[in-house]
């Protein structure tokens, strides 16, 4: 945290996923004083819940753990989780920025000793987890927290269970009194990294992903995979925690579509080869088929798409699924057109994987802040002041995110120090 | 020495209290020279922190052992600038991993005590390097879209900007472009080509100066001071620059190799360069007759994604053909456009642009040309209508080629004066096969057998690696890193826009920004002493003891970035803001001449001598674990953190990459009586997970030797071992240190034990 | 409280489905819903009019309907047939939408001295129910909830498709797993069941006329009702209900099955709970395939 | 719907029919955005029943293949369920296209077409529609067996005579003259002026 408040010069990163998180250190690695606000309780954002990336099949939380040391070792670098800006004010140079933080419940003291979690009884949905499964009403929200300290549910707020989780700590670190606050900050630029959330496969009404239990998203996908997540990193089917023999991956769950979202998601393509990898190092039997309209593994993420269909377990449909049955066996059975061969198929799996797409987070909310989007939500900056990187500016995978980030770290600082010509 | 004193602060929160005995730990501190031990209920609190505040000023502590949590923690807290300190985890890596209240949990403790005091008393705070004239200026080495935005951008910043054009004017391929591909809503419409403005905005530009028909003679120094010999039309001159931005951009695939697809057999078959010059020059007519065409077919992946051509995706060409029939519909709306492609690939909000397209009455077929010919007749093997398709009456045929990066000075040749130096650092194969339950670990493809590209070396680097800046497979230039796009193997030379990457200009226009916010990032830090990425800050840097180096050329080779170079007398010369602190170099020196003023061979020698290793009745055997700060070390911390039970026969000393490992702390462990040593670090090879490139690469290089000095000890190979871990392995981790443990109960004691 | 609608009943309702119409004429009172008739009403078109009579022939006689509605007041129009509502929503939705078909279809009119400005709007009676009415003013007016009457909400197809999420549509329920039905069955005291092919195609007009094309698809709704234990399959839409129960024989003697399930429209279902008569309002005398299992439902 | 002759490709690819088709096919410029993905042939009821169903056949319009198009089974098997109008990520109205080929294929005389049960079907139904202002389900149903010969005629007949003798009892089809609007002529004029300007229109 910076000694003295932040100036002009100080540059607010909104929003501390991967691209907030890079943005933030980029310029303050350059010499320049940044806020980072986190609207949830640890930094990391949508890559924390990866298991892997593309094409490397490496972890997230490899660069993650990078990146969180740069912070540490950072002076210049303020982060604030639990925030989320409500209203900016002014203009280049001088804006002043009002943000609302909500009540983690748990101040500075925490020293993540987990008494609390022992302490509380309350089991609630783990949205790290994408709800697959569920926490206790006092927890770590995973492992790679960042801060590391715990938080409370609201929903144990005002029971006698919070008295108990309360008297738990030896630290004092339990404030139950936490109430939301809005406070007003005074920088010079605004990076706007507000990220994305997947498009919610309920609206995807021919797919059935809400009754039935094999059908899931890639992002809970990444979590069934993850050694941290509701299985332990095994890809098992939901219905009955059993190996998946035959697995169907499908494109373009609402992307490329004018009922769902307009654009293509990008990432989806590459992000289901990597789930086909998951499935066939598990699972020596299993086939995987792919289901795609087109397949858009862009510039050298073509060996990654080679890579994959050198196994001759997966397949590739060129077909849109039309429907999502459920079999008599309960099974989900998939129903299209094979646009190539023209047969007309029903063929059952044990896991359907829906491909769903990427959409801005800020949606909804562009308006209020006043921020130039397009039609899809997506930020178009039009003044090096007000920049914005990663996928809150268009569908893109982690490195685009990054190489934008450290894209719009120079332009907030060509606003906050720069000659004044753009 | 006499000077400092050194204070032992004990926690006994999270369970340390209750768990170990603070007494016996203090005793330990005390035996261990110790100026002061002090215990606190919770350190990590203002309370907490105010003590050891207090004790530095006014018990003149100079050096700090918190024995409390993992320094991965609380590290806003325990941030004593200009202290040496040391953070003793005895919380994940002791009491939340071992049983408490257990004679073994005990000793883990005592242990870290011991190897706390003997780190920090042989750390100092490092003074940066910071001698001699620094330059603020960025070369740019490109006067094409990518180069002039970076330029502009450097320049907006404040830093001044050399730019060097190798032709004789600025533009790159624009100049001869027609329309711009469409970045802002609607997505819909070509764009005007801005070239022109930007080459006007450059020459405007005081900060910017431009040199035409300029090339790099030469390239010497390092970040903050490269020196470069410029040769601009024969006339010689040096420049002094801090960083370098290359962006030499892209130039098209050579279509000549394409008589598959009909080049050569008629002069209406045209590549889309040229039809893009054709557009440029307004009124596309025919070459052969000079009529306008009225019936276009552009044929994709003319060489892209052909393992006979060019392998990857050229990633715009779709979106390029669209453009120009688009622009050829708009000079003509009765032309017939047809695109021929195998997957349409409009990723992102270029979709809307695919879909303008066809609204257009652009034709799209998904399919594979198998020839054309003279006629311009193009036989499809159309897998729609699945039917071989002859199209005829065509009037062009538009090739759409890929993009070839610009890695090397293509036509220019190059003589290797020194072959014995690598000419590029071809190392990562994205094509190596990946590795499925059930089905035997495939043969890995020779790396021998992948062409080097040639051409004379951009920047004629000269660094003892050579004069090339490295490259990936494809040619196309660093970096590896997902998450760390610009990290290239060489400090201070950022690469931007098609040489890195087939990109479009909104991609390339954001890479220039990019790059060049590093190339200004890294001139500031070189001036300061400091590291960049990803030991970011770090002051300290290698320090050669020239007395006792015997030339053995060791850290020049086996550097990651090339930061080591050799003099006349080949003894080598650190360029400290090249160095990115990994300590390579010193875990490759065999004398242990390199060491950093807060990390160094004999620093962890004296860590795993003063371990106190029970003799071989009490059957309490001791594995040295040198784990990776960086994924190793956070793998085993996050296992505390879910309290998992491993052995507490185990040592714990982190290392800033396992390429700072020196095969002498294995042998002074293994002649002290450690039963057993095991190196923890990231994945080596082709997706190489190592934040310093090849750190663990080369630490497996070197453990390939260890059999013979385990051989010539008397002792059994299984007792080194180099464990793959990732930062991923936290639930992993417990076993696969219990299994080694098995395996050494099993091989029984180290016989040197006692010695 | 009462609200008026610019009634188009189809032709069904005085053939096929005229156990429809007056079912529906039967509660709307209850409901607080006015019904006008358009005074002298044309058919639609249906779904094969265009082939024969051609595309602006086929607007046209929408745009004869809409005209006279127009005439009748600005009130919404209100059909109960699927098919009329698609033709006549899609009409209206095309000439709102296309000054070109506007002036055309004006045009034609002008023969007849006509006029249509396309300002009306026109409605599907269950999205007035839904949207205007809602569940909870049916469930008022049930005094005979149809107690443990397992009911197979079959909504078909064009009922909701393709305008029940659109705006103009009413956006009142979505395409693949509608709830509009279920929730009228839940309204009047029965049980829904969790009916899969709840919008499966019955084969609509093909299977008036190639029905050996269609029967399998009618083989499996029934089949997953049978199999669910339905006593009856209620439905919204005129040809559903006539395919489905009509073609009950010809199906088990092809696939040697034993259906014999009632099908009966949901505003049938609504008669009997308001406590009408089975006969006269409800019209249950009307099934091919009786079903006293409702008025035991009623009455017990 | 123009009454003149849409062209044929001359070749593969020729796109004049595909132009044509976009031009004056209800919904047909929407089809230009058809990227093939195959989810309206996947999503029909008896899409198996089809030798091309919607997605190729868009296809083939675009490969200028009007006979194929114009022969095919996939415009007369329509179930009209429009699953296909719903489903389609670029809206292109399937269904509406599909029941506007079919007219075309009447008009052009293709004998495929004028064989099709629909076509037939809708011969007898428009019959009714334009004589009577009404559908008379009773004497549609007959007109339309009748268009098979009289040997068809009563074998369909007594197929159903089960479900109509129901019908009828149930009072759900009834004897004697068919339900008409009051003002027949009024509707004949509209008809018949529309026909005019649709023949005109392209003319």
């Amino acid at each position: 945290m910076t000694n003295q408040g932040p100036s002009s010069q100080t540059i607010l990163v909104v929003g501390g996923g991967i691209s907030g998180i890079s943005a933030a250190l980029e310029a303050a690695e350059s010499g320049y004083d940044v806020v980072l606000l986190e609207k949830s309780a640890t930094l990391g954002g949508r890559v924390a819940q990866l298991n892997r990336y593309f094409p490397k099949l490496c972890h997230p939380t490899c660069g993650l753990e990078i990146n969180y040391q740069r912070i540490k070792k950072n002076r210049r670098v303020s982060v604030f989780t639990m925030c989320e800006v409500d209203k900016v004010a002014g203009g280049k140079g001088d804006f002043t920025v009002t943000v609302k933080r909500a009540p983690r419940y748990v101040n500075t003291r925490c020293t993540a000793c987990g008494d609390c979690a022992a302490a509380a009884e309350t089991e609630v949905a783990n949205p790290f987890n994408h709800n697959l499964d569920k926490v206790k009403a006092a927890h770590l929200p995973h492992e790679m927290a960042f801060p590391m300290r715990y938080v409370i549910a609201p929903e144990v707020i005002g029971t006698p269970e919070a008295d108990k989780i309360k008297a738990a700590c030896k630290y004092d670190a339990v404030d139950l009194d936490d109430k939301e606050e809005t406070f007003e900050i005074k920088v010079g630029a605004v990076i706007w990294a507000t990220g994305w959330h997947p498009y919610d496969a309920g609206k995807l009404t021919s797919y059935q992903y809400a009754a039935i239990p094999d059908v899931i998203t890639n992002v809970e996908m990444e979590r069934l995979a993850a050694h941290d997540g509701p299985t332990g990193g095994k890809v098992l089917r939901p219905s009955n925690n059993e190996a998946p023999k035959r697995v169907a991956l499908i494109q373009c769950a609402g992307s490329r579509d004018y009922n769902h979202l307009a654009y293509c998601s990008r990432i989806c393509c590459l992000a289901s080869m990597k789930h086909a990898a998951y499935v066939r190092e598990q699972h020596a039997e299993a086939e995987v088929d792919v289901y795609y309209i087109d397949i858009r593994a862009h510039d050298k993420l073509e060996h990654f798409y080679r890579r994959l269909a050198a196994d001759p377990q997966v397949n590739w449909i060129k077909s849109k699924p039309a429907r999502i049955e459920a079999g008599e066996d309960g099974r989900p059975v998939v129903c299209g057109e094979n646009t190539v061969t023209r047969d007309i198929y029903r063929e059952p799996y044990d896991l359907v994987v829906l491909a769903v797409g990427m959409q801005p987070a800020l949606n909804g909310r562009a308006t209020a802040l006043e921020l130039p989007v397009d039609d899809y939500g997506f930020i178009v900056p039009e003044e090096a002041a007000v920049s914005a990187a990663g996928v809150a500016t268009g569908p893109l995978d982690v490195s685009m995110s990054v190489q934008s980030a450290t894209a719009a770290a120079m332009k907030a600082i060509q606003a906050v120090s720069g000659r004044a010509r753009q | 020495m006499s000077d400092r004193k050194t204070g032992v602060y004990l926690c006994g929160g999270c369970g340390i209290g209750e768990g170990l005995s603070l007494d016996q730990l203090e005793s330990v501190a005390q035996e261990n020279k110790a100026g002061l031990c002090r215990r606190h209920d919770a350190l990590c609190t203002e309370e907490g922190v105010a003590l050891i505040e207090a004790d530095r000023a006014n018990e003149g502590v100079t050096d700090l052992v918190i024995a409390a949590c993992s320094p991965r923690v609380m590290t806003d807290r325990f941030r004593f600038d200009g202290t040496p300190m040391v953070r003793a985890n005895l919380r994940e890596m002791c009491i939340w991993s071992h049983p408490a209240g257990d004679e073994d949990t005990q000793m883990i403790a005592d242990d870290q005590i011991r190897m706390g005091l003997a780190q920090v008393t042989r750390m100092k705070t490092p003074q940066p390097f910071t001698e001699g004239e620094w330059s603020q200026r960025i070369l740019v080495l490109g006067g094409g879209f990518t180069g002039m935005r970076a330029a502009l951008e450097a320049a907006a910043a404040g830093h001044e900007v050399l730019l060097i054009e190798r032709s004789d004017q600025l533009g790159g391929f624009a100049r001869n472009a027609s329309k711009d591909l469409p970045h802002k809503p609607p997505y819909r419409e070509p764009q005007p080509n801005e070239i022109g403005k930007l080459v006007e905005a450059v020459q405007a530009d005081d900060l910017i100066t431009v040199k035409t028909n300029c090339t790099v003679a030469k390239t010497a120094g390092m970040p903050g001071r490269f020196e470069i010999d410029l040769d601009q039309g024969g006339t010689a001159s040096t420049e002094t620059v801090g960083a370098i931005v290359i962006a030499t951009g892209w130039r098209p695939y050579d279509a000549t190799r394409l008589g598959h697809l009909g080049y050569g057999a008629s002069p209406d078959v045209v590549t889309n360069v040229e039809m893009e010059k054709l557009l440029a020059a307004g009124g596309v007519t025919r070459p052969s007759d000079g009529k306008a065409p009225k019936a276009v077919a552009f044929v994709q992946c003319a060489g892209s994604r052909d393992p006979e051509h060019l392998p990857y995706c050229s990633s715009v060409c779709c979106s390029v053909s669209i453009k120009q029939a688009l622009e050829l519909i708009e000079a003509d709306p009765e032309t017939s456009c047809y695109i021929i492609f195998d997957e349409l690939r409009t990723p992102g909000q270029a979709e809307e642009f695919y879909r303008a397209a066809q609204e257009k009455g652009v034709i799209f077929i998904k399919g594979k040309v198998k020839s054309v010919d003279g006629s311009l007749k193009v036989l499809v093997d159309d897998a729609l209508l699945q039917e071989e398709v002859p199209m005829e009456g065509l009037d062009m045929v538009v090739l759409a080629t890929g993009m070839v990066p610009n890695s090397t000075v293509a036509d220019q040749p190059f003589e290797n004066p020194e072959p014995a130096v690598i000419q590029v650092t071809d190392d990562i194969d994205p094509r190596s096969p990946l590795t499925f339950a059930g089905a035997e670990a495939a043969e890995k493809a020779d790396p021998a057998a992948r062409p080097m590209m040639a051409g004379a070396p951009l920047l004629n680097l000269q660094y003892r690696q050579g004069p090339h800046v490295p490259i990936l497979a494809d040619g196309f230039a660093d970096s590896h890193y997902i998450c760390f796009p610009y990290e290239t193997r060489r400090t201070g030379i950022y690469t931007a826009g098609p040489v890195r990457r087939p990109m479009d200009s909104h991609e390339a226009a954001q890479d220039a920004a990019g790059a060049a916010l590093k190339a200004i990032q890294c001139v500031r830090n070189a001036q300061s002493g400091e590291a960049v990425h990803p030991r970011s800050g770090d002051m300290s840097y290698p320090i050669v003891n020239y007395n006792q180096c015997t030339k053995c050329r060791r850290c020049t080779v086996e550097c990651p970035f090339g930061a080591i170079d050799e003099d006349e007398k080949d003894y080598p010369i650190v360029n400290p803001s090249r160095c990115r602190r990994c300590g390579t170099c010193m875990g490759a020196c065999p004398v242990r001449t390199i060491s950093f003023e807060n990390y160094h061979p004999e620093m962890i020698s004296s860590m795993i001598k003063s371990v106190e290793i029970p003799d071989e009745f009490d059957e309490k055997p001791r594995i040295l674990i040198l784990a990776c700060e960086n994924d190793a070390y956070p793998a085993l911390d996050m296992a505390g953190l879910n309290r998992e039970q491993y052995s507490p026969y185990v040592r714990i000393i982190p290392v800033r990459c396992l390429g700072s490992v020196s095969l002498l702390w294995i042998s002074d462990a293994l002649s002290v009586g450690y039963d057993g040593v095991v190196l923890m670090g990231c994945k080596p090879g082709d997706d190489y997970q190592c934040h310093f490139v090849k750190g663990s690469a080369m630490a497996k290089e070197r453990m390939s030797k260890v059999g013979e000095t385990l051989k010539s000890m008397m002792l059994e190979e299984e007792r080194v071992t180099q464990m793959e871990i990732s930062i991923a392995d936290s639930k992993a981790i417990a076993k696969m240190i219990d299994d080694f443990v098995e395996t050494i109960d099993s091989l029984g004691p180290n016989p040197f034990k006692g010695f | 409280m009462t609200k008026k609608f610019t009634y188009y009943p189809g032709c069904s309702s005085e053939g096929s489905a005229a156990h429809l119409d007056k079912s529906l004429r039967a509660i709307a009172p209850k409901l607080g819903v006015e019904l006008e008739d358009i005074a002298d009403w044309n058919c639609c078109g249906a779904s094969v009019g265009h082939i024969e009579g051609g595309h602006l022939p086929m607007m046209a006689l929408s745009g004869r309907n809409l005209a006279q509605a127009q005439a009748q007041g600005p009130q919404d129009v209100a059909t109960p047939c699927a098919a009329c509502y698609l033709n006549t929503h899609h009409c209206n939705e095309q000439m709102r939408a296309s000054e070109r078909l506007k002036a055309e279809v004006n045009e034609a009119l002008s023969a007849a001295s006509m006029n249509y400005d396309a300002n009306l709007h026109v409605r599907h009676i269950c999205e007035v129910l839904v949207n205007d009415i809602g569940f909870e003013a049916v469930e008022a007016q049930v005094v005979k909830p149809l107690k443990g009457l397992k009911v197979a909400g079959y909504v078909g197809c064009q009922t909701v498709r393709p305008f029940a999420a659109t705006e103009r549509g009413g956006a009142y329920d979505e395409y693949d797993q509608p709830k509009f039905l279920d929730n009228f069955t839940r309204a009047v005291g029965a049980e829904a069941l969790d009916f899969q092919n709840r919008t499966a195609c019955c084969g609509g007009s093909v299977s008036v006329m190639s029905p050996e094309k269609t029967l399998h698809l009618m083989k499996n709704i029934l089949e997953e009702a049978q199999e669910k234990g339905a006593d009856v399959i209620s439905t919204p839409c005129p040809l559903c209900q006539t395919n489905v129960e009509m073609f009950q024989d010809q199906i088990n003697a092809q696939f040697g099955t034993n259906f014999q399930i009632p099908v009966v429209f949901y505003s049938q279902l609504m008669a009997v709970a308001f406590g009408l008569d089975a006969d006269k309002d409800a019209a249950l005398n009307q099934q091919l395939i009786p079903a006293p299992q409702i008025a035991k439902a009623a009455g017990g | 719907m123009t009454a003149t002759t849409a062209p044929a490709g001359a070749r593969k690819y020729d796109l004049n029919f595909a132009r044509w088709v976009y031009e004056n096919v209800d919904g047909g410029e929407r089809m230009a955005k058809c990227m093939q993905c195959g989810v309206c042939s996947g999503s029909c009821p008896i899409g198996t029943q089809m030798d091309h169903g919607p997605r190729k056949l868009f296809m083939m319009i675009r490969a200028g293949m009007k006979e194929a198009v114009l022969t095919s089974n996939t415009i007369w098997n329509c179930v009209s369920c429009y699953n296909c109008v719903v489903r389609c990520p670029r809206q292109v109205p399937v269904t509406y296209i599909l029941h506007d080929l079919a007219t075309l294929a009447v008009k052009e005389g293709y004998a495929e077409a004028k064989q099709a049960d629909n076509a037939r079907f809708a011969k007898a139904f428009w019959w009714s529609a334009a004589k009577y202002g009404k559908t008379d389900e009773r004497l549609v149903t007959m007109k339309y067996y009748y268009s098979f010969g009289f040997g068809e005629f009563i074998k369909r007949g007594r197929a159903n005579q089960k479900i109509a003798l129901g019908m009828i009892k149930t009072k759900r089809m009834h004897l004697g003259m068919p339900h008409k609007v009051k003002k027949g002529g009024e509707l004949k004029a509209i008809l018949a002026k529309a026909a005019e300007i649709e023949a005109k229109k392209h003319g």
